[in-house]
């Protein structure tokens, strides 16, 4: 485990110490204890809401319904008197939501966005329907889910609830942390940038929701046995609506988001009631903290930390927990080409955006790519890439050819590209995003990468850092991967000029520190001649000229492409 | 057979009001691009100052007149919303605004018109049509069905013929392009906004006494009315009023199927998921993502 | 045969109020800090508002107080709105019985009170004079009593009368399933099938809470039905017989339940020529000049409530209870209260048709009559100027 | 007389300049050039002039009204009109139609098609089946409809045929000789300064050349060392 998710879990199960502690030793009135048990066995939920709306950015409006699908199991072991007691049958509840979760995961592999928010919407009212037939299991018979003797009390259940809490929180923490929960941020933010990290979308959207319906199922199997009996309200529709609200309010993916949103839930009805305001108020109230939320893109748990984040003095990032020395090792590669193009054509329509395009980059070498805009470059990485649907051609790398290879199978097998605009999900940290670039590099091995290309610390969270050092991050991420063939794409845009020196000295070493062949896209022709063995220049998508930069540079076909007529008007 | 096609008719009455409210959330996505989940809300606001209006006393006609006005007041106030603060931002944020707009709307409308408190919503065209398979077709259902029917035409003349129209395209198009070129963008999608609201509202008034008037049940007529609009893919007015329609008739014929009946509202969903899955077989990668 | 029941319940109801005007004179409630706590979990905003049922305890109780409380106690009541929302319900009900220290709960009316809260109510031992018993846990759990007949018993007693009185051979039943009431609607017409030893023509349990009704009414014309019966709140009725109307039905008798039983129901099918037919709660509200309703409306009056059957509920609950309170002897407290409710002789109450006693069953619905009235006109009409009483099933 | 002059303009992209301290100005019955390669800030200075995106610092003014907070829209109104790259026409609208949503109180439809005899034949065909040089003709045209006293031009040759290029370019200078004030942001260099009256070249943000678009044409050295880099390879400028 890493030391960041150690620390913060460390936290969590310290807060749940002191909360546990305190329930049971009877410092807090029971009333208050059966509030809180409310407060978190909402934050189960909402952390399940917070997984597949908040890190993977699906508007999910049935999570409540997968919720019903825990609670009504735990009712129906219940009955058929299965063996285990609640804490087994709280599980079972939360697998058989997955199926649900999967089913509705499945379409979201090819819907996004407002698709799946129509999807789920009317899964939840399809859901309504049926849950209103069926009477909750042992309800006429007055048969209540029975919790386990030692947690019967208020106090003690209270304890139970946050035992499950703590070990979800503590779950989601550290898979958050992993190359799979960079994964689900990634997808969110852009998914052919996590396709070209080599992440499977499907995996990452059916992973994502199949947890999140786990989750939600354990948090009914805990209302069960916290309310004994239940009702199909407690699932309905509008409870998913209302719980997306306070979702998108409070932040739900984060572990205090969370317990904020279950305040919410709990406390408002508390206050209102205490304020003998009518409780109606509450709904009005989410929706306009949810609707100013989107406004202004910051949750409430964002503004607490940016809050407590200015109270505090800004950790100065620890020097020498890990030394810059050990970059992991090349990946040794035979000597020929590492990329074979040959004949590339790609049509929009009736447009030809490349005709016929072939090129060569060698092992061990850096090619460049060169043209005006709109010469057919950027297509020509995407297709090299494995993002156009079609093109007519061959790519190979090495001997392997890569027709039909969708593009995050290309990345696994080493076509690694980076993107004009930046496209990192900024609730990464340096740290996580690497983890993401590139599979089982350790600790060292990311300090060493970032410290070579004077990257930040692997704990900052990206969205402070710069976009030009983000630009740099994508080379990092690119190369720690060690692929056998890197496409840079414009890397130097945006960079001042002496910052563009010092990326081209390490792009020129690319290949014998990491083992990558190198193709450059780029405008800036300093860097062009600086780096590259060998150049290439599209124009209207066909190549007109190739070989060493001096000499392409000052080819006539080159200059009239670049400055648009020939050179003897122009003297004229 | 002949219990099918009865059934078959009787869901026609449905049929019209998904396919009127589809006709209106495509309307709104293709000028504004915003998936509305509060477009049936929009019109219940509406249809409620009518009720209220009419309970005071009121003579029928005005009441309507201003519960149109009221409905496109509402449907102008989300509009507003939407524009001054959600102009830039994606489409699915846009989405997750009206979800949540739609459960602000959904708790005030109830707390101002009570709940389940009964309504005495005044029947605006009472009376039948003509009989068809043993089922009277009621003025209200044609009329529904006309009035899909006249919105799709009335909204290819309004975007075809006119300049406001085909400012309206145009800022469909290209936002930024127009808007450069002086197109003043606030106010039209304002005005679509407001045009929305105001057919909504009327529409629901006219099927408000066949449906139980209660602020809730209305307002979520909103879930088959985007399936309606997804059987057009969210472009065709035509197809989403045939998907409409369909949808309606689709769930009169599961309520004379004793065994699926009790599921029947399930149908939407089952709709929405076999559109979608057809839809984007070929989908790979969202647009500039 | 209904006249010996009635005589027997009048002395039982005699005999136990002379018990108590025994004990009260003796000794008498006693309560500490001068206030017995009572409370109510209702639904007063959300999808439906009973909040009227309540407030006619609280006027019934203010009016006690008023004269000095039982034996110098004041009753302290809260009413505690549960939205429709099980969550806030399940909080309301703790909050009276943890914070609020009530020792009973009495005129509660809410869409989800019995069936969320009475596993609570068991566990804190509390016990609940239900003013308006809505969903079917109401009439099936230990620690609720409620003081009216319910939507499942009223719907046994109008098939009773449907097929002695309106000599239906055809009964339909159609109704609207929601939260778990399917069983208790199939008990209610299992319970008419034996009474009557009829079978139901057709039964529909998929009618929708929303949603256009034109299939149904087309499947009821075209099965044939004499009568039909149907579970329809308020709004629900209107539809109903607005879609009829469209679609030319006739010689159908539509029977409903008690929550059709409006002035606003009447109003808005004023014009209908259709034989519609609802079952009350309790005593005709509508009745003003009745002899039976004199009480209650003179106590309204005073209150400045409206006449509304829900205020009936919410009043005959305060009624009953304050009977049982004065019963007894010594500190007033969740204990005592339960005991005095579980020990207690059937009371009578001239708003009821039956005598409303709690005792110690698993499972309490001691209301069994209902009035019949039909709509004439855009008005009710008494049907039956005596109570339907429902015979026990053999 | 209309005069347009932009001083001391500063615009961010994702917090980081883009645009530093660009001074500008463009007169009335002129042409000014602006080069540069890519990426060298040409097309974020243009959205920073028309609105498009927000400026970090400076001002804008035509005519000595100073527009930098106002919308796009307004600024059109105030006779700023900018022509973006990647011929941004009404793809579903047609070449009539695109004209006429920018048809102003006082303009014409025939001056368009004046200026372009060619768009005449294509006026009821939809913009996307246009070909890349009448969508450029087109969007120039329609941006005239509006009534402009200045004339941004972005990237209008890319991707176009040579000869259309000229033909454009001699359609812009006909523009300019009629009174407008044309800021023309071009890669392509020796077409535009054949055109133009005043240049400037662009490099990472920063104007670096401002001067006369004739002499800039006689030392095609100092053009390819602005442009192309490697200063070692250009002589004295």
């Amino acid at each position: 485990m890493k030391r960041a998710s150690l620390r913060a879990s460390l936290v969590i199960i310290v807060v749940a110490l002191i909360a546990g502690s305190a329930a049971y030793a009877g410092l807090l009135p029971s009333y208050w204890v059966f509030l809180g048990t409310s407060v978190l066995i909402t934050g189960v939920a909402l952390q399940s809401l917070g997984l597949v709306a908040g890190r993977t950015g699906m508007i999910a409006l049935c999570q409540m319904s997968f919720t019903g699908v825990g609670a009504w199991t735990v009712g129906y072991l219940n009955i058929a008197e299965a063996p285990g007691g609640l804490p087994i049958w709280i599980l079972v509840g939360g697998l058989a939501a997955v199926p649900f979760g999967v089913a509705i995961g499945l379409p979201a592999l090819r819907l996004r966005g407002i698709n799946l928010a129509i999807v789920t919407l009317s899964f939840a009212t399809a859901f309504d329907t049926i849950l209103a037939t069926m009477t909750y299991p042992g309800q006429t018979d007055f048969l209540q889910v029975p919790r386990p003797e030692l947690f019967d009390s208020d106090e003690g259940y209270f304890v139970f609830v946050l035992l499950f809490y703590v070990a979800i929180a503590v779950a989601l923490e550290i898979i958050s942390r992993t190359r799979l929960g960079a994964s689900w941020l990634a997808v969110r933010h852009s998914e052919r940038a996590a396709a070209a990290h080599g992440v499977s979308i499907a995996t990452a959207k059916l992973s994502a929701f199949a947890i999140s319906a786990f989750v939600a199922g354990i948090s009914g199997g805990l209302l069960a046995g916290y309310l004994g009996t239940l009702v199909a309200e407690n699932f309905s529709m509008m409870q998913s609506l209302s719980l997306y609200a306070v979702s998108v309010m409070a932040g739900a993916h984060f572990a205090e988001g969370a317990i904020i949103g279950g305040l919410l839930v709990v406390m408002f009805p508390e206050l209102l009631r205490r304020l003998d305001w009518p409780q109606d108020i509450g709904n009005v109230f989410f929706a306009i903290g949810a609707t100013q939320a989107l406004a202004s893109g910051e949750t409430m748990s964002q503004t607490f930390r940016r809050q407590f984040r200015k109270l505090l003095p800004a950790p100065a990032p620890k020097a020498g927990d890990a030394t810059g020395q050990n970059l992991p090792k090349a990946v040794e590669r035979t000597a020929g080409p590492a990329l074979t193009i040959e004949g590339l054509t790609v049509r929009y329509g009736s447009v030809v955006a490349l005709n016929n395009v072939s090129l060569k980059v060698a092992a061990g070498t850096v090619a460049g790519l060169i043209g005006p805009n709109g010469a057919g470059k950027s297509t020509f990485i995407d297709a090299v890439a494995g993002f156009l649907s079609s093109y007519q051609g061959s790519v190979r790398l090495g001997n392997k050819p890569l027709e039909g290879v969708p593009a995050h199978q290309r990345a696994r097998v080493g076509v690694r590209r980076t993107w004009q605009t930046n496209r990192i999900a900024p609730e990464l940290t340096v740290g996580g995003y690497l983890a993401l670039a590139a599979k089982g590099l350790s600790a060292g091995e990311t300090k060493a990468v970032l410290d070579w290309l004077d990257c930040p610390h692997p704990d900052t969270l990206m969205a402070s850092v710069d976009a030009g050092t983000r630009r740099l991050l994508d080379v990092a991420g690119v190369v720690a991967a060690r692929p056998a063939v890197v496409l840079l794409d414009e890397p130097a845009a945006g960079q001042s000029h002496e910052e563009t020196l010092r990326l081209g000295q390490r792009i020129a070493e690319i290949p014998k520190l990491f083992g990558s062949a190198v193709l450059l896209v780029e405008h800036d022709m300093d860097l062009v001649r600086a780096v590259c063995s060998e150049v290439t220049v599209l124009d209207f998508g066909q190549v007109i000229a190739a070989g060493p930069p001096a000499r392409v540079l000052s080819e006539r076909a080159v200059k009239k492409a670049y400055l648009g007529i020939e050179e003897e008007s122009v003297a004229a | 057979m002949n219990a099918l096609l009865t059934s078959a008719v009787a869901g026609l009455t449905a049929g019209g009001t998904y396919a009127l409210l589809g006709v209106c959330a495509v309307f709104t996505y293709r000028l504004v691009a915003v998936v509305n989940f509060t477009g049936a809300a929009i019109g219940t606001a509406g249809t409620f100052v009518l009720i209220a209006l009419f309970e005071a006393g009121f003579p029928i006609w005005p009441s309507v007149l201003a519960g149109i006005a009221a409905g496109t007041l509402t449907g102008v106030a989300v509009g507003y919303i939407m524009t001054r603060w959600f102009g830039e931002a994606g489409a699915s944020t846009k989405a997750a605004v009206t979800v949540a707009l739609l459960v602000g709307l959904m708790a005030v409308g109830l707390r101002l018109t009570g709940g389940q408190h009964p309504h005495n919503m005044p029947e605006l065209l009472p009376g039948s049509a003509f009989r068809l398979a043993g089922v009277e077709v009621t003025i209200a259902s044609v009329l529904t069905i006309g009035l899909a029917v006249l919105f799709t035409i009335l909204s290819d003349l309004f975007l075809n013929r006119t300049k406001v129209g085909l400012n309206l395209r145009a800022l469909a198009d290209r936002p930024m392009a127009a808007e450069l070129l002086g197109v003043r963008v606030q106010l039209l999608s304002l005005l679509v906004w407001g045009m929305t609201g105001a057919f909504t509202t009327f529409a629901l008034m006219i099927i408000a006494p066949q449906r139980s008037p209660n602020f809730m049940t209305l307002s979520l007529l909103v879930v088959p009315a985007l399936a309606a609009a997804l059987v057009g893919a969210f472009r065709s007015f035509w197809w989403t009023l045939a998907g409409g329609i369909a949808l309606g008739i689709v769930e009169g014929l599961a309520s004379s199927i004793d065994s699926i009946s009790q599921y029947r509202s399930a149908i939407p969903f089952l709709v929405v998921l076999a559109v979608l899955l057809w839809s984007q077989r070929e989908a790979r990668w969202d647009e500039a993502r | 045969m209904h006249w010996k029941l009635r005589l027997l319940a009048a002395a039982f109801a005699g005999i136990g109020l002379a018990a108590m005007a025994g004990t009260a004179s003796a000794a008498g409630p006693t309560c500490k800090d001068g206030a017995i706590k009572v409370g109510a979990v209702s639904t007063v905003t959300g999808p439906a508002d009973f909040s009227e049922v309540p407030k006619a305890t609280q006027a019934a109780f203010d009016a006690v107080n008023a004269a000095g409380g039982i034996n110098g106690c004041k009753i302290d009541y809260t009413i505690a709105d549960d939205k429709a929302d099980p969550a806030v319900a399940a909080q309301a009900a703790r909050d009276l019985i943890d914070n609020k220290e009530a020792v009973a709960l009495v005129g509660s009316a809410s869409l989800l009170d019995c069936a969320v809260n009475s596993a609570t109510y068991s566990r804190k031992k509390i016990l609940s004079v239900q003013g308006l018993g809505v969903d079917a846990a109401c009439f099936s759990s230990p620690n609720v009593a409620p003081v009216n007949v319910g939507p499942y018993t009223l719907s046994t007693a109008m098939a009773y009368y449907a097929t002695n009185e309106l000599k239906t051979k055809k009964l339909c039943a159609f109704f609207i399933i929601i939260g778990g009431t399917q069983e208790a609607y199939k008990k209610a017409i299992g319970n008419w099938e034996k009474i009557s030893a009829q079978k139901i023509h057709l039964i529909d349990l998929t009618l929708p809470f929303q949603g256009d009704l034109t299939p149904y009414v087309i499947k009821a014309r075209d099965a044939g039905c004499d009568a039909v019966l149907t579970n329809q709140v308020e709004p629900q009725v209107v539809q109903l017989i607005k879609t009829v109307d469209a679609q030319k039905i006739t010689g159908i008798n539509w029977l409903f339940l008690a929550p059709g039983y409006t002035e606003q129901v009447a109003k808005a099918l004023a014009d209908t020529k259709q034989p519609i037919y609802v079952g009350t709660e309790w005593e005709p509200y509508t009745e003003k000049s009745s002899a039976a309703n004199a009480q209650w409306i003179a106590d309204m009056q005073k209150a400045n409530r409206p006449l509304t059957a829900f205020s009936q509920g919410g009043y005959l609950a305060a009624e009953l209870f304050l009977k049982v309170v004065a019963s007894i002897d010594g500190e007033v407290t969740r204990e005592s209260v339960a005991k005095a409710l579980h020990d207690m002789q059937p009371l009578t109450n001239p708003l009821a048709g039956s005598p409303y006693v709690f005792g110690k069953a698993k499972t309490h619905s001691p209301m069994q009559a209902t009035k019949v009235m039909k709509l004439e006109n855009g008005a009710w009409k008494v049907e039956t100027p005596d109570w339907v009483m429902l015979p026990q099933a053999k | 007389m209309s005069r347009f002059v932009v001083s001391n303009l500063s615009i961010n992209r994702a917090e980081l300049p883009v645009v530093t301290s660009v001074d500008l100005v463009a007169e009335s019955a002129a042409i000014s050039v602006v080069l540069g390669a890519n990426g060298a800030g040409k097309t974020t200075l243009l959205e920073g002039l028309s609105g498009i995106i927000p400026v970090a610092g400076g001002t804008i003014a035509v005519d000595g009204r100073e527009l930098q907070k106002a919308r796009p829209g307004a600024r059109s109104r105030e006779g700023l009109a900018h022509v973006e790259q990647g011929r941004t026409v009404f793809r579903q609208l047609t070449t009539e139609e695109n004209l006429r949503v920018s048809l102003h109180a006082g303009a014409d439809i025939a001056e368009a098609y004046a200026l372009f005899p060619e768009l005449v034949q294509r006026r009821h065909v939809k913009a996307s089946l246009l070909s890349g040089g009448e969508q450029q003709m087109l969007v120039i045209a329609r941006s005239l409809l509006t009534r402009p006293k200045v004339l941004l031009i972005d990237e209008m040759s890319a991707g176009l045929a040579p000869v259309i290029v000229t033909r454009l370019m001699a359609a812009v200078r006909k523009l300019a000789d009629d009174g407008l004030a044309v800021v023309l942001v071009e890669q392509f260099a020796a077409l535009a300064l054949s055109i133009g009256n005043r240049a400037y070249v662009m490099r990472r943000g920063r104007i670096v050349y401002d001067g006369d678009c004739a002499k800039l044409r006689q030392s095609p050295d100092e053009l390819h060392r602005l442009y192309l880099g490697g200063a070692e390879l250009a002589g004295t400028s």
